[in-house]
């Protein structure tokens, strides 16, 4: 890794990036646990929350270190203000329904395969042990969740309608994922990640075959913009935050 | 050949009843009722930890919990597969606790008001669950022991990281001294009456001629209690019953009067949460309706496509 | 008033029970605020979480004056633990539907009419006063809720279902308003408030005829019990509190 | 009679058009139109604010937040009830809004993401509104302009709220400046364009000459800027425009160009919120519905019992 080629802030703004997508992820997806559809479905997410969830801690311990003040894990995640997260908005805008979640899941999981793999040979070497882990993980997510995204859209009228009504309102959101940012320019430069922009055709290669064999019409794209990576969030995320955090905020510097 | 004989003969010599082999219609009956509600109470029972997941205090215990009520939603698929080998179907016993008409124990109809209710479920609720479940590692029913052995691994394990937790809260905060004690108040009688009526009271006999239930109510409470009294020293809670003391003569703790109203005013429907829990079950059943039928709408097209291609 | 019949701590128990009821129910009403069935509606239950809201300061200021910590009203709403809050669980439950909503509106300002015009005579001054403000917004929210209640029971046969559905949910939750406690005792004893017990009545006279009127069959009494008056709640407390709480959580000490 | 000769001298002499005058069909048409997008507007903006009422951070600030956007609720209501005297119902416009044919002021599709935006909403985005809205308080139509009056009134009442909440803020914690720095940031452009496009390339002109549009975008916005830099600086915040400065020759500020691609992507609705405000109000539209029936079906029945009485 070249150190002159990314600052330090950079660099872990890239690795809290990383970390807040799935924290944030697996945080709405654990709101199911109980609530799903069928019972296959209720294992099925919370696998995928716990998953997520287990990536969010190596990640902001990672993130943690590399900072340096001595914040672990539970410190950035429940103890930052809604401007510091930098997940995507895609993560924390809410389930609605099975419908939505399932394409968010699809959508997201495709550019966490591309992405882990990518980091798999990260520079950072920390990092790179915990893309090769996460990749196997992100894999079953994209399979499973592409297998209902086909299911739903190419089921009933109902389920196609509704399908399509969650692609349409995600797809504005998933431009964020490729947005360019210094930080991204930094990160590549460095051998630490790719610029996630550059992910974008592979990406649709992944997604776009899959939307069409579940009959679904890809949206065209928008001017709509979200700011999620860069901290500017939706009205949803604090919401999310009152709840995550809420324990930790109401007993400070209790050991759980 | 004198199916019913065999059959009493296989059970007196501690032989497994298999789901092709011959067995009275009570037998499968009892059966049917006693494994469905089983799978009910683990299925209904991922809602009151459901309940603390998005507000888990730190990431691990998030993990943790997550971890545990994905465990119980699988032992609620394996129970369901062991009643199915028994003639019914998973919908139709679903439907029938969706109705009211099947029950499903009534623990989880009370709340989990603080963090540490998830910390109490683990050490009393799924305490006394394993001490009720361990026997039924060798009932006589094959599919239903079998998944009973893998159950119980997994409550075990269940039940020492409820300690642990409370073990950690034990060592922190004032606050959270309290909300330990808090909780193992609310959930003390509770967990006492899982085991059922006294023996004098309970009904189902059959069970124990049938090799089902092969240690009594009473008998696995006190055991629950004597094992628990010590549990609760070392954790340095105490259990709110002034009657609770060792007693030398009978080598047992006794311990104080079970409210039997209260018991029979929550199986009854009663309960604080007995409308909420059944509402929270009905409202993930209706809103997932289109999935399912989606799921079957798409398996006959692929079918079909797939015979076109042949 | 007789200090002798009443401790202190029962003197602040009975107001914060006063003071808790309607901060909770101005909590769970305005989160209608936009989202009601027509925009008059919206106005008028912004109107009774507005009066709510303004009882719920003066009944806190009033607990924390008889306390004597020097905690005013937002000590009292953001700061307290769940177990600390004294309202009975029929305040927190969700809103669910216009139906309950409005049903539960109706079951509570009956209750409060009476209560309120008790309390004007009350031996405590500052909470006769508040008392004397309060009735007539009671009656105000009683009328109002009622005329909803007869619209909706003897409106279609949807909204009789939903309506009828709403009162059987929230009918067992109103007997808590009336079981006894040794503060009912104490209050009464002292001229402080009556024993809500006292009430229940009186309480039935006013809400019976309206619910005959609604075509709407009131169940029978259970065995049910709830205890939030007595610190225990329900679930649906700590997510309302998560809410409510979170600002004054996160930043510990600040003015705004 | 010569009914336009006679409405064109009545504007001239700056009388009211009341709802019984004849008008032309194109002044009819304007006013429905800018009038229901005004209500729209109310009606919306309920919203972003309302994202705030349950997580006010102190009992005093949540009332006053509660009662702000209630009377948000009844301009709307009142603002309905004069386009009606213009001959369409409400129900009409409301559905125009929920379709996507009617507009609603852009401002709204901006995020509400701290306290700190409650505030800043009060002091900027109604500081904006009414510059725009004063002079309609002497147009040409005289339900318009009455209603005007009272909008007026109430929304100088929550400008000064607003940027009391803010002042307090400012003298608090750094964290507290922090936020509102941030929220003025994100709303200071937004605001700008709330007088709409540069004179040059507006259009709707026949507003100005019945007398509907009184003042031009650009005299607005100038005059708003004037007032609210002054205001800044006793705030203690600086506002997001580097350009900003005072220019001497002109006795006014000079400000940077406007990011009209960003105006017209929100306008067009892709601004962030256009979707979620949208469902937001269709979802209560909807789930309200059978209220709606219910109130229509019981004053039926109540009219026949009274016609029966009688």
């Amino acid at each position: 890794m070249s150190e002159h080629d990314i600052t330090r802030a950079e660099h872990i703004e890239y690795v809290l990036r990383l970390a807040d997508n799935v924290l944030i992820l697996g945080q709405r997806i654990s709101e199911w646990c109980g609530h799903a559809p069928v019972i296959e479905e209720d294992l099925a997410l919370s696998n995928m929350a716990l998953d997520l969830i287990g990536q969010s801690r190596l990640l902001l311990t990672h993130a943690g270190e590399l900072e340096g003040k001595g914040r672990d894990e539970d410190q950035l995640a429940f103890l930052r203000v809604e401007r510091d997260f930098r997940n995507v908005t895609l993560m924390e805008v809410p389930n609605e329904d099975f419908g939505r979640t399932t394409v968010r899941n699809f959508l997201f999981s495709a550019f966490q395969v591309l992405l882990w793999d990518k980091l798999s040979a990260s520079t950072d070497r920390a990092l790179a042990a915990i893309a090769a882990k996460s990749l196997k993980e992100a894999r079953y997510h994209l399979n499973h969740s592409a297998e209902w995204v086909i299911r739903l859209g190419d089921g009933t009228a109902l389920s196609q309608q509704k399908t399509q009504a969650a692609l349409d309102y995600l797809w504005p959101y998933s431009a964020e994922l490729f947005a360019d940012s210094p930080v991204d320019a930094a990160a590549a430069a460095a051998g630490i990640g790719p610029a996630w922009s550059a992910l974008e055709a592979e990406w649709e290669a992944l997604v776009l075959p899959v939307l069409a064999e579940a009959t679904l019409v890809v949206p065209a794209r928008t001017p709509f913009k979200s700011f999620g990576k860069f901290g500017r969030h939706s009205e949803h995320m604090g919401h999310l935050l009152a709840t995550m955090q809420y324990m930790q905020r109401t007993y400070p510097g209790a050991q759980w | 050949p004198d199916y019913l004989a065999e059959f009493n003969a296989k059970i007196d010599a501690g032989g497994f009843i298999e789901p092709k082999d011959w067995m009275p219609e009570a037998y499968r009956k009892t059966l049917i009722r006693q494994i469905s509600q089983h799978a009910h109470s683990e299925i209904v029972g991922m809602l009151p930890e459901g309940n603390w997941i998005t507000r888990a205090p730190s990431l691990k215990r998030k993990a943790i919990l997550l971890a545990k009520v994905q465990d119980e939603g699988g032992h609620g698929l394996y129970l369901y597969a062991a009643a199915e080998t028994l003639g019914v179907s998973r919908d139709e016993l679903y439907e029938a606790l969706l109705s009211g008409k099947a029950k499903y124990s009534s623990i989880f109809n009370y709340p989990t008001l603080n963090w540490a209710d998830i910390g109490v479920i683990g050490w009393l609720v799924d305490g006394a669950a394993i001490m009720n479940q361990i026997p039924l590692c060798k009932c006589s029913y094959g599919p239903y022991a079998r998944a009973m052995i893998r159950v119980c691994k997994e409550e075990s394990f269940h039940q020492r990281q409820g300690y642990d937790l409370l073990l950690q809260m034990m060592k922190g905060t004032e606050e959270q001294r309290e909300m330990v004690q808090d909780a193992v108040n609310r959930w003390w009688w509770p967990s006492i009456m899982m085991f059922g009526p006294h023996d004098k009271d309970s009904v189902h006999t059959d069970s124990a001629r049938w090799g089902i239930k092969r240690i009594s109510n009473d008998d696995l409470r006190q055991k629950f209690v004597d094992a628990t009294v010590k549990q609760a020293e070392v954790l340095g809670v105490s259990l709110p019953d002034p009657a609770l003391k060792w007693n030398e003569a009978r080598g047992h703790y006794d311990f104080g009067a079970i409210d039997w109203d209260e018991f029979w005013s929550v199986v009854g429907g009663n309960g604080q949460c007995n409308v909420d829990r059944l509402a929270a079950r009905q409202k993930a059943w209706d809103d997932g309706a289109w999935v399912r039928e989606a799921a079957i709408a798409h398996a006959e097209k692929h079918s079909v496509r797939q015979q076109q291609a042949a």
